[in-house]
């Protein structure tokens, strides 16, 4: 038997298959296709302190090999995803990893204290990489001494483990995520979207309403893996490792990398069945390759 | 039982210059309820990543069929016109809420308004509201007479009439003005087609008629969880609705366009 | 009729369709495919000083929606260029730009030098945004202040346009499109490949024997627009864009973004006929969007 | 005059487990002079970018047709498996240096040597000797009896020996066993097949026979522009050759491996 089980802090998952943030809402419509209880655990949409309606339509489009998006942290704030949205998650076994973001640090750690209160919640992911917004997001990302100093206050009020998210973005990911390791981050998300853009040839104007995207889908993989890899060699944080998966041979790949779990977004929208057949096929494509477990697999590019 | 199949293509024929007409046939077929809902189809090659959403345009049944009628309209588009029969799709349906068929009580009469590619989505429902044995006043309006398409089919259920916007057939100008110079009467109006067409409608019969509307939006996830579609909410907080959850097919002032 | 010229500092163009560095040798194989004349210009291969032989195979690999390479700036050495490679050149009425690497500014300086004094080059292009070697290439084009130096210094010495060619691996482009500019440059190229990296799964190893490669192609092509488009609004020199271009539309993209000519690379691996292809589409592809020059559609999505 | 066509599939079936035999139809087959060149194939769908080289198995001018037999190996491969005949393929070549006829003189003997899937540009070449009227022996090397394919081909033109390294067909072991053991004579040796078995051949007749290899390397451009897929010079500085320009087929020694 195939041992697709994982500890990471605070998250003891069936298997390394989890929805990335942003693609999968809370949950609730993915439910009407399969049972949740299948994943590894579920990562819910970004929360804010206050509601925020995102940005404007056109938010989607497509690119050769990818997509961009431009929601803009669009989620409804986060006292309503406590009272509405985690209360439902609780009758699945699965951890709930949150994904915070927020304007300021204060709003960071505001948000992520609230969160880490609900039962439901296992671990908290710092959004430092969302390309959608003015304020906030983003560039919590591209500084190493921002990010630090995010993850360390966050890390003081939380009490539950906290997962820094990172931003593909900048000139060099290994001293961002060197400097939120410092300051006591428990693991590492990563990559988040590439800034991108499109240009409409009728109009003339870009496609998004709000000009730049963040660039996800397979055409990101190679950076992906790269980033990954980079990290792995220079960091001792667990990694969940995201960005154009799209089957469970390249949940593999993120593996050898030094993943030690997988982000599933765009192919959800490829392929709304897609988690639950990676989590299908891994135990096969371990097989085919002489690993008994996802355990084995972790790293294997660099032994 | 999966909500995604690899349908086969019966038959995919041009229309009209650009305009196609494509049959599959699948198990799911059975899934789709109501006239107005849409399938979500995926595209191979080409680093195509989101698939396409286009609405039912007349669902078989007992052959398991069912209809799309699509415009080329980029590269996804052109892709899916070089589909032939024998070949298969992958469909991701039915989704979204359709036309409530109901809204129409017993000897009422319902005024279809169709713009353009608007126009597939309309003719299951001319015939579903046809069988019911409502009147059905199907108003039609394109840009000249090359793009005219499926006038004889809605003519099996409706009274139909044509505008183009050239005059190259029927009347010359858009379907308000149509409706305006026919002194069509009627109780309540269901449209799909252009913003632009949708938001003249919601100005001229929003406050003293029931009706609803289709909207688009470009898609990712197409079951609403990506938030990418979202629309406008009258009167209320903006984007709080997803065309592809909550929609397409909307009240009439439902939303604010 | 329309009219596809344009005048950049040293370089006047037939046609702004400019074969990218490394992705066209010195023109050679290509002129037994088609006649190099009807070409904007061209550029060569990364001239150093001594004669490199690059990294070792396999230097190639696919992604989806692009490759990756890891060349590692092979070639022959200024002097052999000069004397062996540039003569040929000289047969075609077409502005050569020669692209320019080196491990010291001193090396940068004495390419150019060299270089500079031959007819056929009209232009210089710095390669400071080369991933594929140890020490040089990416590192120059990742900070500001050195890539001011050595774009001030080759300024100095070389006496013909430079174009300083800028790496996509940066938090942030402007900084570097400004640093360069103020230090004396005349035109920018944008952009170079993506770090990337691809892992064998039955090997566990790169795929690549240099570890990561440099990604281009159509996957990159988002990122290339929004770096245009960024620097085209902050930076008053003109842009040869670059980054996943295959079509005519394509092209006519990148103008809107802020180009005022692009350079092809990975398309001539797909097409080997795609330059004059899309110098036979470009007209009537800007006519059909109402344009009747290049000059005009160039930086349109700003107006 | 396009070094790239649209060529037509006429025949695209499976030979032995995995491996297909391609027959395309198209103007450039004239071009196609030598055995041992190859063909730059390219794939539509999936995200494919780079073109899949294919040595040329056999040309038949006078139908403007030709051959190529390739083996299912990762996705580019899988996907050709898929086309059927009808369908096109944009193809680019013939691209390389083949194998040198004329360096075989009247009345000496040739040694074909081919280790799996690098069988096929051999053909081509046994056919040509055959028919200048040279005596010529074949020696293949395959896994298993599964992958044993073009025996009886071979055999029109030349003696065949077959290995497999299971022994379940022919000889047990590798051609250069089976060649030592069955004693085999010959002037001149052509080969293809994988690097390990290149350089056995290499060792074993690079001092005493004269001879051509033909090598892979993964490639971009295909024609010498990109540097790619550069080998070894012997006895120079590295990396001065590319597999695409100056071979695929080098002399026997004019490459490291
Ligand atoms: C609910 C719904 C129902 C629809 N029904 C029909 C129909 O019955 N017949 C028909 O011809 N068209 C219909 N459309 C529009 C159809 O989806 C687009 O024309 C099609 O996606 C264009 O794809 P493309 O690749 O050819 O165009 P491109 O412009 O190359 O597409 C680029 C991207 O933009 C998206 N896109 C472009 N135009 C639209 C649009 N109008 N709406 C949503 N996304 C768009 C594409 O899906 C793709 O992701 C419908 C759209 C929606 C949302
Ligand atoms: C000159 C030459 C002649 C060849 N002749 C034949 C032939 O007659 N029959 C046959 O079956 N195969 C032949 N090959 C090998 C064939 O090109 C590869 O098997 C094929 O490209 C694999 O593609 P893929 O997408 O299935 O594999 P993947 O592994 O998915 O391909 C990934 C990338 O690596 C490249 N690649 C993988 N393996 C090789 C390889 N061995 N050589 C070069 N590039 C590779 C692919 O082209 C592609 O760019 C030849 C190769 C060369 C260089
Ligand atoms: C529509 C969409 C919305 C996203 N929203 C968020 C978000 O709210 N928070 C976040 O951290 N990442 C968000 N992301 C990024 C994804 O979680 C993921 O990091 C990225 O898309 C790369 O993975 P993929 O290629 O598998 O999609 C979003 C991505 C998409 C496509
Ligand atoms: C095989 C290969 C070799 C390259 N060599 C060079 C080089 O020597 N100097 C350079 O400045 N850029 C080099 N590049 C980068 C290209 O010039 C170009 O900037 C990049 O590939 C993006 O454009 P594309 O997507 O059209 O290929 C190389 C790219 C490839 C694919
Ligand atoms: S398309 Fe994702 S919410 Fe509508
Ligand atoms: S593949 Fe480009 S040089 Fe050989």
């Amino acid at each position: 038997m195939i041992d697709l089980r994982i500890d990471l802090p605070g998250l003891k998952l069936k298997n390394p298959v989890i929805p990335a943030s942003g693609c999968f809402g809370f949950g609730e419509e993915f439910a009407e296709l399969y049972d949740l209880n299948q994943l590894g655990a579920i990562t819910i949409k970004a929360a804010t302190l206050e509601p925020r309606i995102g940005n404007p339509t056109p938010r989607i489009a497509e690119t050769y090999g990818g997509i961009l998006n431009a929601i803009g942290l669009q989620n409804p704030g986060v006292e309503v995803i406590i009272k509405e949205k985690l209360p439902w998650l609780e009758q699945f076994d699965l951890p709930v990893i949150a994904n915070v973001a927020g304007d300021t640090v204060d709003e960071y750690v505001e948000v992520s204290r609230r969160l880490a209160g609900s039962e439901v919640i296992k671990a908290l992911e710092l959004n430092i990489s969302c390309p959608n917004v003015q304020k906030g997001g983003m560039a919590f990302g591209t500084d190493p001494d921002t990010a630090a100093e995010l993850t360390a206050e966050v890390k003081k009020a939380a009490g539950k483990p906290v997962y820094v998210k990172l931003s593909p973005n900048v000139t060099d990911i290994v001293k961002i995520a060197r400097a939120v390791e410092e300051a006591g981050a428990d693991g590492l998300s990563m990559i988040n979207t590439l800034l991108g853009m499109r240009l409409d040839l009728r109009s003339g104007k870009t496609v998004l309403a709000n000009g730049t995207g963040g660039l996800s889908g397979p055409a990101i993989k190679p950076v992906a893996i790269r980033m990954i890899y980079q990290v792995y060699r220079e960091v001792n944080l667990p990694i969940i490792g995201m960005g154009g998966i799209q089957d469970a041979r390249d949940v593999l790949e993120f593996l050898y990398a030094g993943a030690s779990a997988v982000g599933i977004g765009t192919a959800n929208f490829i392929n709304p069945y897609v988690c639950p057949e990676i989590i299908r096929d891994l135990p096969g494509v371990l097989a085919e390759h002489g690993f008994n477990s996802i355990q084995e697999a972790i790293g294997y590019a660099h032994r | 039982m999966k909500l995604t199949e690899d349908m086969l293509v019966i038959k995919n024929q041009e229309l009209a210059p650009g305009i196609y007409e494509l049959v599959l046939r699948g198990e799911n077929v059975r899934l789709m309820k109501e006239a107005g809902q849409f399938v979500n189809v995926q595209l191979e090659g080409k680093g195509f990543i989101l698939r396409r959403p286009f609405s039912i345009c007349e669902i078989n049944s007992p052959e398991k069929e069912f209809k799309i009628i699509f415009r080329v309209q980029g590269e996804g588009t052109e892709h899916l016109a070089g589909i032939e029969a024998g070949e298969r799709l992958n469909i991701f349906g039915p989704l979204g809420k359709g036309f409530p068929e109901s809204a129409l009580a017993e000897g009422e009469t319902a005024l279809l308004i169709g713009g353009g590619i608007g126009t597939p989505p309309l003719y299951e429902l001319a015939r579903r509201l046809h069988d019911r044995g409502n009147r059905v006043i199907t108003v039609l309006g394109f840009q000249d007479r090359d793009g005219v398409f499926y006038e004889e089919e809605f003519s099996r259920y409706s009274e139909v009439h044509i505008a183009t916007m050239d005059g190259s057939y029927g009347y010359k100008g858009n379907v308000l003005e149509l409706i305006e110079d026919l002194g069509l009467d009627f109780d309540i109006l269901y449209a799909c087609g252009p913003m632009a067409m949708l938001k003249a409608i919601q100005e001229a019969y929003g406050k003293d008629k029931r009706g609803y509307i289709s909207l688009e939006e470009r898609m990712a996830c197409g079951i609403g969880a990506c938030y990418g579609c979202v629309c406008d909410k009258e009167g209320d907080s903006p984007y709080q609705k997803r065309v592809c959850k909550e929609g397409p097919v909307f009240g009439l002032n439902e939303v604010s366009i």
